[in-house]
C-alpha cells in the first residue's frame, strides 16, 4: 500500500448512465476528483455535463452507476442525501426564491428547528463569519430579486457553504458575469481550494479552464472522452478533444466593402415592464455590406436592443431604415411591419421565440411571414405552397432530417437554428438582426452558420450581430460595439483591439481612445 | 424522436381515459346498489332506441357542440374559458331580444339574426375577461368564473324585474312569436319520408352546430387567424416575435369562444324553450370543458364527444325517470371524464409512453 | 299507470311536494297500484318530463306547482288521450284538471291563532318566492291576525324572486332571526323547503312557528303552533283514483270541501287553548257557510290588511 | 337602521363569513404552496354531506366533523394526485372535483337516506350548538357593549371561534415556522426548495392536506352549524366566493379575514333585504349577490392594488435542465 493510494478521491463516479427517453445524456461515465483540487469539465452544449452534475447532486437519478464520496459508496437518491454527503451545487440557472431575503434563502432547507427566528438569528451570525472568511459579503436582509446577478451567485455559494459543503459544483458560473466579477469568483474559488474544499467547475471557456483548474475532463455526446492534468494540455488540444476533430477557430472572409447606411439608430431608449430603463439612449448605424457586432455580458441591454429593433417591444427615439423612420410605439410597430420594411430577425432564443416548438417544420417556415400573399389562397392559407417552400429551404440549409412534417422540437438545436436562419435569410432582407446565432449549436453547424452570415454580408446586406461569445464577435464583425448597462461603451475595429480591452469595456471601463 | 406516435396520443390516450372513467362510473352504480348493466341498457334504449331518444340525444349534443367548440377555441390560444355557462346565458338574452322585440316574417331570417345576436351577446360577455387578461394580466379562469355568477345575477334580475310579462308568476320571458319557432328534426325529415318523433326538441340548430364544427376546423387549421391563435397558444414569446399581437389574439380568441358559447342559445332557448327561462343552460357551459378535453380540442373530436355526452345526458335523464338512480349520476360521469381525460391524463400517458419506448427498443 | 312530477323543491320538502307525495303513496297503498315519479332538477326539464311520461303512456299525469302552467298548456294538446292534473295553476285545456286552493282561507285561520298566541303583538310571515300566490297566503294571514287582534303588527318577508327561494333554508333561518329581532314571536312560513330553516330557527330561538301545506307540527313538537293544511295529498289521491277517466276542468278546494284546514295533533295540543280552537272553528264555519269572506289577493292584486 | 338591527346584521355576518373564512384559509395554504384550487366548493360540499350524514346516523356531531374532514381530504388527495404526482392541469382537476362532489353527494344521499338527496334533519346533539361565552347573560344589559358581547361575540358555535382562531394560526405558521417558510418557497420557486434538499412533493401534499382539513371544517360548519342537515348543492357558490376573497386578500391571512367579513356582510344584507332602498334609487338584491364577484374582478383588473399570485402557482413542478 503506497501513501498516494491512501488518499481516496473526494468524488468517484463509476459507470454512470442516464437517458431521457430516447436521448442518452450520459453513457457509462467514470471520473475521479481528488480533494483540495479544482476539476474542470468542458464539452459542447448538450454533451451531458449538467446532467452528470445533477446526478451527483441527487437532482436526477442515474439509470446505472455508483457514486463514492471520500472512498465510501454513497447512495444519492435526492438532494438531501447529496447535502448530507457534503455536496453543494450552484446551478447554471440560480435556484433562489426571488422575493425572499438573502437570509431566508440561505436557511431554506437547512433550518435548525421548527421555529424560524432562532434559525434566522444563527444564520445571520454564520453569514457574517463566512463573509469575512471568503470575502463573500452580501446584505442578509436584501430581497434577492433586487440583487445583481453576481451577488445572487454569491448567495448560491453561501447557501452551499452554510450547509458545510466540502464539495462545490459550479455549473457555468461565469456565463452571466462581467470579467471583473468572474475574476473575483475565481479568487473566492481559490480561497476555498486552499481551505481544502473540492471544486468541480463546468465551463465553456477554455481560458478559465487553463487559468484555474488542476485537472480537466472533456465530455462529448454523453461520453467522457478524456481526463487530463491541466498543466499537460493546451486550449487547442482541449478543443479538439471536445469536438473530436480539428477545429477552425477562424472564419474565412474578405474585407468588408460597406456602402450606404441601412440602419440608423438615434438616442434609443427602452423601459421594461418593471419600469427599469434597459437601453439608455443608444445611437449607432449599420451600412450595407457590413457586420456590426455588439459584444457584452448577457443582461446589459443587448436583448432589449434587438427586441425593439425587431418590433417585439416598444421604445423611444429614432430608428431609420433606408432613410425612412420606423414607428416605435404605434400599431405598426410589430414584427409584421418590420418584416415589410426589409428587416429580418433571427432571435436570441430560437426555442422561445424563433420557432413554435409544437409546430411542424413547414409551419415554422411561414412563421412571421404567414401573411405573405404567396402563402395564401383566398381566405385560407396555401399549405401546399408553404410545404414546397420548406422542402427547398431544408435542402439548401442542410437541415437534417429534411422532413417538413417533423415537429420542431424533434430537431436538434443546430438544425432548429438552421430552420430559423433559412427562413430569415432567404427573405433577402436589407437588414438582418441576429442574436446569439450559434448558442447551443455544435462546432460543425457553427461553421456553416458563420459562412451563411458572411455570405449575406457579401451580398451587400446590413447585419447587426449580438453575441455574448467574444470569439464569435471577433470572427464575424467588421466593427465591434460594446454594450454595458444599457449604453454603448464605444466602437472598435476588430483588427485594432483585443479581448482584454473589450473585456474591460464590457465591465464598464473605457480606456483612453487609442487613436 | 417522438416518445409515442401521434395517433396514440390523439386517440389511444383519450379512449383509455374514457374507459377508466366508465369503469369507475360502473363501480359507482354498483356502490349505490344498482345494476350497471341494466343501467347501461336503459340508457342506450332511452337515448338511442327510438327517434324520440335520438331527438333528445341530438338536442343535448347540439348544446355541447357549441360549448365544446367554445372551450376548444380558447384552449388553442392556451386559455381556459370556464365561463361558457355565463356566455351561453347571455346568448339566451341575445336570442330573446331578437325574437321578442322584432317582428320576423319567417323562422329562417329570425334564426340568422338570433344566431348573430346570441354570438354577439356571448362574445360581449367574454370580452371583459379577455381584455383584463390581455391588458392587466388578470387570470382568465378566475374572471370567467366570476362572470358566470354575475351573468346569473344579471339574468335573474332581468327575468324577474324586466322581461317577465305582466301577471306571470314564472321568472321567464313571454313565449316567442310563432314565426320564430324553429323546425324540429321531425319537420325537417318529414318531406324526405323519414318519420322522426314530433316530441323531441332536436331542431335545425343541430345543422348550425355542425356547420360551426366545420367552420372552426377551417378557422383553426386553415386560416391565418387560426395559425396565429395556435402560434400564440403554443408560445406567447414566439407570437410576439412574429408580430402577432397577444392582446389582439387573446381578445379575438375569447370573442370567438364566447360567441360560440352564446350561439348555443339558438338551440335551447329558441329551438326548445321558445322563451327564456332561468337556468336554461343547465350546465352545458361546463360540459363543454369535458367535451373539449375529450375531443382533444379538435372540432371533429368535439363533435363526437358532444354526441357521447348527449347520449349520457339523455340516458341519464331516462335513468332518473325509470330507476331510483338520480340524474346526478351524469354529473359524476362528467366529473370522471374531466378528471381522467383532463387532469389525470398523464397517469395514462406515462405508462403508455414507457410501453411504446419498450417496443421501440425491442425493434432497434 | 299514473305518473307524478314533483317541482323543484323535491318530494321531501316537508311541505307542498311532500304532501303530494303522501297522497300518491296513500293511493298506491290502498289500491296496490304503482306510479311513476320524477323530481325536477331544473326548469328546463319540465317539458321533457311531461312528454316522456305521456309518450310512455302514463295516465293520468299529476304535477305540482304553478310553474308547469306554460309548459302544460303547450304539451297537453299533443297528447289528447292523456289526462293531466295540475295543482296551483289553471290551464285551460280539455284534457287538464286544474286544482287550485283557497289558501287565503286557511291562512286566515292560522293568522287568528298566531295573533292569539303572540305575547308581543307582533307576528311574522316568511314567504318563498315572491309571486301572487304567496301574497295570497300572506294576505289571508294578515286578515286573520287583524281579526283576532286589531293592534297586532305583521312583519312579512319574501325569500326571493326565483324558484331557488323554495329551497333556501339558510335564508329562511336568517329571515326568522331578523323577524325575531323585530319582535315577532310567531312566524308563519309559506316557503316550501325554505320553511324547514324557518321552523328550525324558531324552535332554536324559542318562538312559535306555523307550518304550511303538510302537517309540520311533528318537526319540532311543542314548538310549532299549527300548520296550514293544504290538502294537496287529497287532490293527488283523488286524481289518481279517478284514473284515466278523470273528469277535467277547474277544481277549487277550500275550507268548505275539506281542501283547506289547520292541523291539530298531540304535538301542538298544549299550545292551542280551547278558547283559541273555538274561535278558529267558528271562523272556519263562517267561511264555509259564506258568511265570512276572506279577501283573495289574486282576485285584484291587492291586500287590505298588508302592504308589500 | 337601529343599533339592534346593526348588531343582528353583524351577527349574521359572522355566521356567514365563517365558512368563507375557513375555505379561504384552506385555499391560502394550497395556493401559497403553488397549487391552485378551484375545487374548494366541491370539498366543502362533500364535507357538508358526510358530516351531516354521519352526524345523523351516529348522533354525534364530532364524528360527523371527522367524517366531513375525511371526505374533504379524500378529494384533496385526488387533487394532489392529479396536480402534484401526475402534473396535470390544476384548474381542470379542480373543476372535476367540483362536479364529482356535486354528483356524488346527491347519489350517496339518495342511496342512504332516500330523501331526494338530502339528509334527515339533525337533532340537537347532531349539531354544533351555540356556546354562551362567560357572563354573556349577565352583561347583556350593559348599554352598547353588552349587546355587542352577548349577541355578537358570544353565542356562536365552536367552529366559528375555530375559524377566527385559524387566522392568527395561519399567519404564525406561514411566517414564523420552518414549515411556513418552505411552504411559501415552494409556491414561489419549487426548484429552490428541491435543490435545498426538501421534498417539493411532500410539501405540496402537506399543503393540499391542510387545505382539505380546513375545507372539511367549513363544510361541516355549513351542514351542522349553520344549518341542521345537508341539502343538495348547499354550498351555493361559497367556495367560489372564498376563492374571490383569497384574491381580494392577496393571499394574506389577515386580509383574508377582512375580505371574508366583507363578503359575509354582503351576504347578510342580501339575505335580509330584498331590495335596498337608498332613497334616490333601489339596489336590487341581485346586485348584492353579484357584488363579491364584481369586487373581485375590479381587484383582478388591478385598479385597486394589484393581486400577484404566488409565482409558481398553477404550474406543475417538472425538474428542468
Ligand atoms: N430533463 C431533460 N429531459 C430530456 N432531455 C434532457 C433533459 N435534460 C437534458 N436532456 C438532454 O440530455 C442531453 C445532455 O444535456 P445536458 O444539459 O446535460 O448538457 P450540457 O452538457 O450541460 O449542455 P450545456 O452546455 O448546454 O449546458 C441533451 O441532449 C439534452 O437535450
Ligand atoms: N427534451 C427532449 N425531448 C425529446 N427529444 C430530445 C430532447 N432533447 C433533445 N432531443 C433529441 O435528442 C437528439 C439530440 O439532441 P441534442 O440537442 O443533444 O443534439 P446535439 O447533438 O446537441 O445536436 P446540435 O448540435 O444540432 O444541437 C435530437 O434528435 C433531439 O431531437
Ligand atoms: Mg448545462
Ligand atoms: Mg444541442
Amino acid at each position: 500500500m503506497n501513501t498516494a493510494a491512501d488518499i481516496s478521491p473526494a468524488i468517484e463516479l463509476k459507470g454512470i448512465s442516464k437517458a431521457f427517453g430516447p436521448v442518452q445524456a450520459n453513457k457509462d461515465i467514470s471520473i475521479r476528483v481528488m480533494p483540495g483540487t479544482i476539476h474542470g469539465i468542458i464539452g459542447e452544449n448538450g454533451a451531458g455535463k449538467s446532467t452528470l452534475m445533477s446526478i451527483l447532486y441527487g437532482f436526477y437519478k442515474a439509470d446505472k452507476g455508483e457514486i463514492f464520496i471520500s472512498g465510501k459508496k454513497t447512495l444519492i437518491p435526492d438532494s438531501q442525501a447529496a447535502i448530507a454527503a457534503g455536496i453543494g451545487m450552484v446551478f447554471q440557472h440560480f435556484k433562489l426564491v426571488e422575493n425572499f431575503t438573502v437570509l431566508e434563502n440561505i436557511i431554506l432547507g437547512a433550518e435548525d428547528g421548527a421555529m424560524l427566528r432562532p434559525s434566522l438569528a444563527k444564520a445571520r451570525q454564520s453569514l457574517t463569519d463566512l463573509a469575512s472568511e471568503y470575502g463573500l459579503d452580501v446584505d442578509p436582509d436584501a430581497i434577492v430579486e433586487n440583487l445583481s446577478v453576481g451577488h445572487q451567485q454569491r448567495v448560491e455559494i453561501l447557501k452551499a457553504l452554510y450547509r458545510q459543503a466540502d464539495i462545490l459544483i459550479l455549473d457555468e458560473p461565469t456565463g452571466v458575469l462581467t470579467p471583473a466579477e468572474a475574476d473575483q469568483l475565481f479568487r473566492i474559488l481559490n480561497r476555498l481550494r486552499e481551505e481544502g474544499k473540492t471544486i468541480i467547475l463546468i465551463t465553456h471557456k477554455l481560458r478559465e479552464i487553463m487559468d484555474t483548474t488542476d485537472t480537466v475532463s472533456v465530455m462529448r455526446r454523453g461520453e467522457m472522452t478524456a481526463t487530463v492534468k491541466t498543466s499537460e494540455t493546451s486550449p487547442a488540444g482541449l478543443a479538439e478533444l471536445m469536438v473530436g476533430r480539428k477545429v477552425l477557430l477562424q472564419v474565412d472572409k474578405v474585407p468588408a466593402t460597406p456602402k450606404q447606411t441601412v440602419l440608423e439608430v438615434e438616442n434609443l431608449r427602452v423601459v421594461d415592464e418593471k419600469g427599469v430603463e434597459r437601453v439608455k439612449g443608444i445611437s449607432l448605424d449599420v451600412k450595407a455590406g457590413e457586420i456590426l457586432g455588439i459584444a457584452g455580458v448577457a443582461g446589459n441591454g443587448q436583448s432589449e436592443l434587438l427586441e425593439v429593433l425587431g418590433g417585439i417591444t416598444s421604445g423611444t427615439g429614432v430608428i431609420r431604415v433606408n432613410g425612412q423612420d420606423i414607428d416605435l410605439t404605434g400599431n405598426s410597430s410589430d414584427g409584421q411591419s418590420r418584416r415589410a420594411r426589409g428587416i429580418a430577425h433571427v432571435p436570441e432564443d430560437r426555442q422561445r421565440e424563433g420557432l413554435i416548438m409544437d409546430f411542424m417544420a413547414w409551419e415554422n417556415t411561414a412563421f412571421g411571414y404567414h401573411r405573405d400573399p404567396a402563402y395564401q389562397s383566398g381566405i385560407l392559407m396555401n399549405n401546399a405552397a408553404i410545404r414546397a417552400d420548406t422542402e427547398g429551404k431544408m435542402q439548401r440549409f442542410d437541415v437534417r432530417p429534411p422532413n417538413p412534417k417533423l415537429t420542431a422540437k424533434n430537431f436538434s438545436g443546430g438544425n432548429q437554428q438552421k430552420i430559423v436562419l433559412a427562413r430569415e435569410i432567404e427573405r433577402n432582407p436589407d437588414l438582418l438582426l441576429i442574436g446569439q446565432p450559434t448558442r447551443g449549436v455544435d462546432i460543425g453547424a457553427i461553421e456553416f452558420i458563420h459562412q451563411q452570415i458572411v455570405a449575406l454580408r457579401d451580398q451587400g446586406k446590413a447585419i447587426l450581430l449580438v453575441s455574448v461569445e467574444l470569439d464569435e464577435i471577433f470572427a464575424l464583425s467588421d466593427r465591434i460595439a460594446v454594450m454595458f448597462d444599457g449604453q454603448l461603451m464605444g466602437f472598435r475595429d476588430p483588427a485594432k483591439t483585443d479581448e482584454k480591452e473589450l473585456g474591460l469595456m464590457m465591465a464598464g471601463v473605457v480606456e483612453e481612445e487609442a487613436a | 424522436m417522438e416518445k409515442m406516435p401521434a395517433w396514440a396520443d390523439a386517440v389511444l390516450v383519450p379512449i383509455i381515459s374514457l374507459l377508466l372513467a366508465a369503469i369507475l362510473s360502473a363501480l359507482v352504480i354498483v356502490a349505490i346498489g344498482e345494476d350497471p348493466v341494466a343501467a347501461v341498457k336503459l340508457m342506450v334504449q332511452g337515448s338511442l332506441g327510438s327517434t324520440y331518444g335520438w331527438g333528445y340525444t341530438l338536442y343535448y349534443a347540439t348544446n355541447f357542440m357549441f360549448t365544446g367548440l367554445a372551450v376548444a377555441v380558447a384552449f388553442h390560444a392556451r386559455m381556459f374559458n370556464i365561463g361558457g355557462e355565463g356566455q351561453a346565458m347571455l346568448g339566451g338574452l341575445g336570442v330573446a331580444v331578437v325574437c321578442l322585440y322584432m317582428p320576423w316574417p319567417h323562422w329562417s331570417l329570425a334564426l340568422i339574426f338570433a344566431t348573430l345576436s346570441a354570438a354577439a351577446f356571448g362574445a360581449a360577455w367574454a370580452f371583459l375577461p379577455a381584455y383584463l387578461q390581455a391588458k392587466r394580466g388578470s387570470h382568465i379562469v378566475i374572471t370567467t368564473i366570476m362572470f358566470n355568477f354575475i351573468a346569473a345575477a344579471l339574468l335573474n334580475y332581468l327575468l324577474v324585474n324586466v322581461m317577465r310579462p305582466k301577471g306571470s308568476m314564472d321568472p321567464a320571458t313571454a313565449k316567442f312569436p310563432e314565426t320564430t319557432h324553429l323546425p324540429t328534426l321531425h319537420d325537417i325529415l318529414e318531406p324526405f319520408g323519414i318519420a322522426f318523433s314530433k316530441a323531441a326538441p332536436a331542431n335545425v340548430s343541430l345543422i348550425v352546430a355542425i356547420i360551426a364544427c366545420v367552420a372552426v376546423y377551417f378557422l383553426i387549421w386553415r386560416t391565418r387567424l387560426g395559425y396565429e391563435i395556435r402560434a400564440f397558444g403554443h408560445s406567447e414569446s414566439g407570437a410576439k416575435y412574429a408580430g402577432i399581437s397577444p392582446v389582439k389574439i387573446t381578445v379575438v380568441a375569447m370573442l370567438i369562444s364566447g360567441g360560440l358559447a352564446g350561439m348555443m342559445a339558438i338551440n335551447n332557448v329558441m329551438g326548445e324553450g321558445e322563451r327564456l327561462i332561468m337556468n336554461s343552460t343547465e350546465g352545458a357551459g361546463f360540459i363543454g370543458i369535458a367535451v373539449a378535453l375529450m375531443g382533444r380540442s379538435h372540432p371533429f373530436g368535439v363533435f363526437l364527444a358532444a354526441i357521447l355526452f348527449g347520449f349520457l345526458y339523455q340516458g341519464g335523464a331516462e335513468l332518473a325517470l325509470w330507476t331510483s338512480i338520480p340524474r346526478e349520476l351524469i354529473v359524476v360521469i362528467q366529473a370522471l371524464v374531466i378528471l381522467f381525460t383532463g387532469a389525470l391524463d398523464n397517469m395514462v400517458r406515462m405508462p403508455l409512453e414507457k410501453l411504446f419506448l419498450m417496443f421501440r427498443k425491442g425493434d432497434a | 299507470e299514473p305518473a307524478m312530477i314533483f317541482d323543484l323543491g323535491g318530494k321531501f320538502d316537508k311541505s307542498f311536494n311532500e304532501s303530494a307525495f303522501a297522497g300518491a303513496q296513500r293511493w298506491a297503498e290502498e289500491t296496490g297500484g304503482t306510479f311513476r315519479e320524477i323530481e325536477l332538477q331544473s326548469e328546463a326539464q319540465r317539458e321533457q318530463a311531461l312528454r316522456r311520461f305521456a309518450e310512455a303512456g302514463s295516465n293520468p299525469i299529476v304535477m305540482t306547482g304553478f310553474a308547469f302552467g306554460n309548459v302544460l298548456a303547450e304539451v297537453a294538446p299533443d297528447y289528447p288521450d292523456t289526462k293531466f292534473a295540475i295543482i296551483d295553476m289553471v290551464v285551460d285545456q280539455p284534457n287538464v284538471r286544474s286544482v287550485v286552493f283557497n289558501e287565503h282561507e286557511g291562512s286566515y285561520l292560522v293568522g287568528m291563532m298566531a295573533a292569539m298566541a303572540s305575547k308581543s303583538n307582533t307576528v311574522g310571515f316568511i314567504g318563498g318566492m315572491d309571486i301572487p300566490l304567496i301574497r295570497k297566503f300572506a294576505c289571508g294571514y294578515a286578515q286573520g291576525v287583524m281579526a283576532a287582534n286589531a293592534d297586532a303588527t305583521v312583519v312579512a318577508n319574501m325569500t326571493g324572486t326565483t324558484p331557488a327561494a323554495w329551497n333556501d333554508p339558510v335564508k329562511g333561518s336568517e329571515l326568522t332571526k331578523a323577524q325575531i329581532s323585530q319582535g315577532a314571536d310567531v312566524v308563519y312560513a309559506a316557503a316550501g323547503g325554505t320553511g324547514v330553516g324557518v321552523l328550525q330557527t324558531a324552535a332554536d330561538e324559542g318562538i312559535l312557528s306555523i307550518g304550511v301545506d303538510s302537517n309540520q307540527n311533528y318537526l319540532h313538537p311543542g314548538k310549532v303552533l299549527t300548520s296550514m293544511m293544504k290538502r294537496v295529498d287529497n287532490a293527488v289521491y283523488q286524481a289518481m283514483t279517478d284514473g284515466p277517466d278523470m273528469e277535467t276542468g277547474f277544481n277549487v278546494m277550500g275550507i268548505a270541501n275539506g281542501g283547506i284546514g289547520y292541523a291539530m295533533d298531540e304535538n301542538n295540543a298544549s299550545l292551542v287553548s280551547a278558547d283559541m280552537q273555538k274561535m278558529v272553528d267558528d271562523a272556519a264555519a263562517k267561511i264555509s257557510s259564506g258568511e265570512l269572506m276572506v279577501h283573495d289577493y289574486m282576485s285584484d292584486d291587492s291586500c287590505p290588511a298588508l302592504s308589500f | 337602521m337601529d343599533f339592534l338591527t346593526i348588531i343582528q346584521v353583524l351577527d349574521s355576518t359572522v355566521r356567514l363569513a365563517t365558512p368563507l373564512l375557513l375555505a379561504c384559509l384552506a385555499g391560502l395554504f394550497s395556493e401559497r404552496a403553488g397549487i391552485f384550487d378551484i375545487g374548494l366548493e366541491g370539498k366543502m360540499l362533500a364535507a357538508a354531506f358526510f358530516s351531516a350524514a354521519i352526524a345523523a346516523m351516529t348522533g354525534s356531531v364530532w364524528l360527523g366533523l371527522l367524517a366531513g374532514i375525511a371526505a374533504s381530504l379524500f378529494l384533496s388527495g385526488i387533487h394532489g394526485l392529479a396536480s402534484i404526482t401526475f402534473r396535470g392541469n390544476q384548474l381542470i382537476s379542480g373543476v372535476a372535483i367540483n362536479f364529482l362532489a356535486a354528483g356524488m353527494t346527491v347519489l350517496i344521499a339518495q342511496s342512504w337516506f332516500k330523501q331526494g338527496g338530502r339528509t334527515p334533519s339533525l337533532m340537537s346533539e347532531g349539531r354544533f350548538n351555540p356556546i354562551e361565552l362567560p357572563f354573556a347573560e349577565a352583561l347583556s344589559d350593559v348599554p352598547f357593549l353588552g349587546p355587542i358581547y352577548s349577541e355578537l361575540i358570544s353565542g356562536h358555535s365552536i367552529l366559528v371561534y375555530v375559524a377566527l382562531a385559524a387566522v392568527p394560526a395561519t399567519w404564525w405558521i406561514l411566517f414564523r415556522t420552518r414549515f411556513g417558510l418552505r411552504l411559501r418557497a415552494v409556491g414561489e420557486n419549487p426548484a429552490a426548495v428541491d435543490t435545498a434538499g426538501v421534498s417539493v412533493v411532500g410539501l405540496r401534499f402537506a399543503a393540499v392536506a391542510i387545505c382539505g382539513v380546513l375545507c372539511g371544517i367549513a363544510g361541516a360548519y355549513l351542514a351542522t352549524g349553520l344549518q341542521a342537515g345537508f341539502v343538495k348543492d348547499m354550498t351555493a357558490g361559497r367556495g367560489f366566493i372564498a376563492l374571490a376573497a383569497l384574491i381580494f386578500a392577496k393571499w394574506r391571512p389577515w386580509y383574508a379575514l377582512s375580505a371574508c367579513l366583507l363578503f359575509g356582510f354582503l351576504q347578510a344584507i342580501a339575505l335580509r333585504y330584498q331590495n335596498i332602498d337608498l332613497g334616490a334609487f333601489t339596489v336590487p338584491v341581485q346586485v348584492m349577490d353579484a357584488l363579491p364577484y364584481i369586487l373581485t374582478v375590479v381587484i383582478l383588473a388591478g385598479f385597486v392594488g394589484k393581486a400577484v399570485p404566488p409565482r409558481a402557482g398553477g404550474e406543475p413542478y417538472v425538474k428542468e435542465r
